[in-house]
């Protein structure tokens, strides 16, 4: 019903006010001793790939970051510029898109359950962001890998309460805005900022 | 009776209020004890923080701020019981995924059976029994603006505070929701640029440039803000 | 909203954003691939210190760049200098930090509008691909929007102050919603003035 | 002259708009020649769902919409560049982070000198000269709506529709728009709860339930929605 162009209205708008959530959320924050912070941003970008799907969710995230390198200070804790892009945290960075990816391909390859939400959240949101997180963090700070990976177990079990929450959020959702979920519109009264 | 009329008074002493460097209340000094209050007053100047200042979701910078006898700064937990607040925007009100969870959330303390009863006789006096569970998202903005009505009246507040409740609604559930706030055994504050609501207060208050300019029966108050205007 | 970027007028200042871009990648590799010795590190610490000084910044804004680090100096060097060697630690932090403060300084030199032309430049040969205008255009609309968000996020907050409850992280639903909404708002405006 | 009397003119024939298998407009038809068109009938009546329809915001399931001569489905690029919306919530309208950039987006094909002055040009006349490069969202209620009305405004279009424009704004600034709205060279779509700006307007349109159930001059019709809304 909605033409095509206007379709794509709606993708760059989601794209961009997801973009702002994820930043909204990064003043969420707790700093940790050396240099990575825990950051609600990854619950953002685990509800990116979750509410947006794979092919929307990366972009959101790819804004954030460029955000972030143009010199806005959007990541956790307000940093930002292109010292990030040089530091520890580079590679789970770059790993936050790849891992919106996967959580959208797990999350949104059927019906949303809850079961392939948590898988998606844990694969694409814990495993890929490490999995690019790491070794960059090695990299980086000249450490053997081994005691890099080890070092970022503390994530762990706050990043596993993240993927829990960010089920439950995504089944909470999905019953309070179902058209969240889908290509239409929502229609009815228009959501004010008063 | 919850709220008689010893106690019902609401009392600003020397309040002011700054926000980011700019003086938005001036040394307000306001007794108030009508049953129900109009405030009126053009785009900035002032009424939405009074209203909050009444359960403090705004902190005077200067000054004391009390309700029913209770120091809204001290005694903030009790005010927040007692103080209903209704927004503008029943969608920055409404918290929960569903009708019924968003009441559920404004009871506490008692029993789970006992909730759900309070829950489904809320919903059937607004008229919201038909849409106990579905999104609360997709109410239209009369049911909207009436389940965040609710889910204040819920609590039996002692006074209820609305900001601009009506706005948006067409003349026949601007109707309906004022005539239940100016129903309420409660003293109610009602900011509003809708004159004819306003009207039907028994005391209006004119704000002007963070001040109040006129305190007195609607009809003189509204002249005067009309006056104001031109 | 507030940007790290300091106007100025030096020399770092005028160079043109890309050109300072290419110098960072350079010395990047440069300092990755060569720099294994401790003078060399001692070198490269002071000519960055020396480039913020040429920046004409104020000494603090060095100060608070070098605090920023406090936690990875303390904790890699820490840990470098117990399980490896003093000298191996002060060759990896000393790098990291040179590199972070080098990066540090670009973004504090340059305006956020000349990286972002530098950014469409870049982009030119995948304009088949990529549609820059619309790209220009979501970024923009991602900086009008998180005022808007954090706004949402006040009034969810105050919501939950004035009704006396506390959702914690189920407090992102009615955020969330919020926001999807504004979205498609906003997606109609897009459509509406035309510019989709 | 840009929009002249022998094509000023809207039709609806026939068309029905059902959204989630709800008819939202049954078989409106309808011929529109007034300059200054006021839009009333009370909430979910279809007013919104019929201002969307003139500039393809919402498409027809059934029927055709032509706007000044352009089959509003067949030449959606061309009406769009003609008929300029105005929104409820300016928020949703403003989508660039300062009003100097919002009102250059809607300038497109000239120079960038020639757009600088174009901008200045509107800035300075909807009062807003001072708040250029100032962050879009910390403007107040009224100068954000200003600032919507002003971008579109400036593209010069032919027709204006607006969905209530004046909501959420005091008397002197409701005033305000409404005065720029109604004194425009352009056929203007007021979609309103506030009857004193529909009884400003030329003609006036009452829907009720996806219909149109009177179309004439705005007092008449004023009654006649107040009369149905006892
Ligand atoms: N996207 C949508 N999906 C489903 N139903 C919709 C949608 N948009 C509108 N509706 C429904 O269509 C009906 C007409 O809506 P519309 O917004 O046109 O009414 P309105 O007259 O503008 O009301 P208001 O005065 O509240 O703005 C309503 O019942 C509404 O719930
Ligand atoms: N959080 C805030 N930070 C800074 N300034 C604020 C804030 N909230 C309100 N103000 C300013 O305080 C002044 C009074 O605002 P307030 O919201 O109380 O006005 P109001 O009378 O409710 O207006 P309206 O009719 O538009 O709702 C305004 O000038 C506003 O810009
Ligand atoms: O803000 C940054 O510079 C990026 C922070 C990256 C933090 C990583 S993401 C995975 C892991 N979980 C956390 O909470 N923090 C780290
Ligand atoms: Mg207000
Ligand atoms: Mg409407």
């Amino acid at each position: 019903m909605t033409s095509h162009r206007s379709d794509l209205g709606r993708d760059l708008a989601r794209i961009a006010v997801f973009a702002a959530l994820i930043v909204v959320l990064g003043t969420v924050t707790v700093p940790l001793p050396g240099g990575v912070p825990l950051t609600a941003q990854t619950l953002g970008v685990m509800l990116a790939g979750m509410v947006l799907g794979p092919r929307l969710a990366p972009m959101a995230v790819l804004l954030v970051l460029v955000l972030a390198a143009i010199g806005l200070p959007v990541l956790a804790g307000g940093r930002g510029g292109l010292g990030v892009f040089v530091g520890p945290t580079a590679g789970y960075l770059i790993g936050w898109i790849a891992g919106a990816i996967v959580i959208g391909v797990i999350a949104r390859g059927g019906r949303i359950t809850w079961w392939r939400t948590a898988l998606g959240a844990v694969v694409g949101g814990i495993l890929v962001v490490y999995l690019f997180g790491i070794p960059v963090q090695a990299l980086v700070l000249g450490v053997e890998l081994a005691p890099t990976a080890l070092s970022s177990l503390v994530f762990l079990p706050g990043d596993l309460l993240k993927a829990a929450a960010a089920t439950v959020l995504t089944l909470a959702l999905l019953r309070a805005y179902p058209p969240a979920f889908g290509r239409r519109p929502a229609l009815g009264a228009p959501a004010r900022a008063v | 009776m919850r709220s008689d009329t010893r106690t019902r008074h609401i009392a600003l002493d020397g309040v002011s209020v700054e926000r980011d460097g700019r003086t938005v209340l001036r040394e307000v000094n306001l007794g108030l004890d009508a049953a129900r209050i109009a405030v009126v007053g053009a785009n900035g100047s002032g009424k939405s923080t009074f209203a909050r200042l009444l359960n403090g979701l705004v902190a005077p910078t200067a000054g004391r701020v009390s309700v029913h006898g209770l120091d809204v700064q001290k005694e903030i937990r009790e005010v927040r019981r007692r103080v209903g607040f209704v927004f503008t925007d029943p969608q920055a009100q409404i918290l929960m995924p569903t009708p019924a969870e968003d009441l559920a959330l404004s009871i506490r303390g008692v029993s789970r059976a006992e909730t759900e009863r309070r829950v489904r006789e809320a919903l059937a006096a607004h008229g919201l029994q038909d849409h106990a569970d579905v999104p609360a998202s997709a109410l239209s903005g009369g049911r909207k603006q009436m389940l965040a009505l609710a889910s204040v009246l819920i609590t039996a507040p002692a006074v209820i505070v609305a900001d601009e409740p009506t706005t948006l609604l067409d003349l026949r559930n601007a109707r309906r929701i004022g005539d239940l706030l100016l129903t309420q055994n409660a003293q109610v504050v009602i900011v509003t640029h809708d004159l004819e609501l306003a009207a039907r207060c028994d005391e209006a208050v004119l704000f002007a440039d963070g001040r109040v300019i006129a305190i007195d029966e609607p009809a003189g108050v509204i002249a005067h803000y009309r006056r104001s205007c031109v | 909203m507030i940007q790290l970027h300091r106007p100025g007028t030096s020399v770092l200042h005028r160079l043109p954003a890309g050109i300072k871009l290419a110098a960072l990648a350079v010395i990047a590799i440069v300092l990755s691939a060569f720099a294994h010795d401790a003078v060399c590190i001692a070198v490269s610490l002071c000519g960055v210190g020396l480039l913020f000084l040429v920046a004409g910044l104020p000494l603090r804004v060095l100060g608070t760049e070098v605090w920023r680090l406090r936690w990875l100096v303390l904790v890699l060097g820490l840990a470098l200098w117990i399980f490896v060697s003093p000298q191996i630690a002060w060759i990896n932090t000393g790098r990291v930090v040179a590199l972070i403060l080098l990066a540090s300084l670009l973004t504090i030199t340059t305006r956020m509008s000349e990286l972002l032309a530098v950014l469409w430049t870049m982009l030119q040969p995948l304009r088949r691909w990529i549609d820059t205008e619309a790209a220009a255009m979501t970024v923009s609309l991602a900086i009008s929007m998180i005022p808007v968000v954090s706004g949402f996020a006040g009034d969810i907050a105050d919501a939950q102050r004035a009704r006396g409850t506390r959702l914690g992280v189920r407090a992102v639903v009615p955020l969330m919603v919020r926001t999807l909404r504004h979205a498609d708002d906003v997606g109609d405006a897009l459509a509406a003035r035309g510019l989709v």
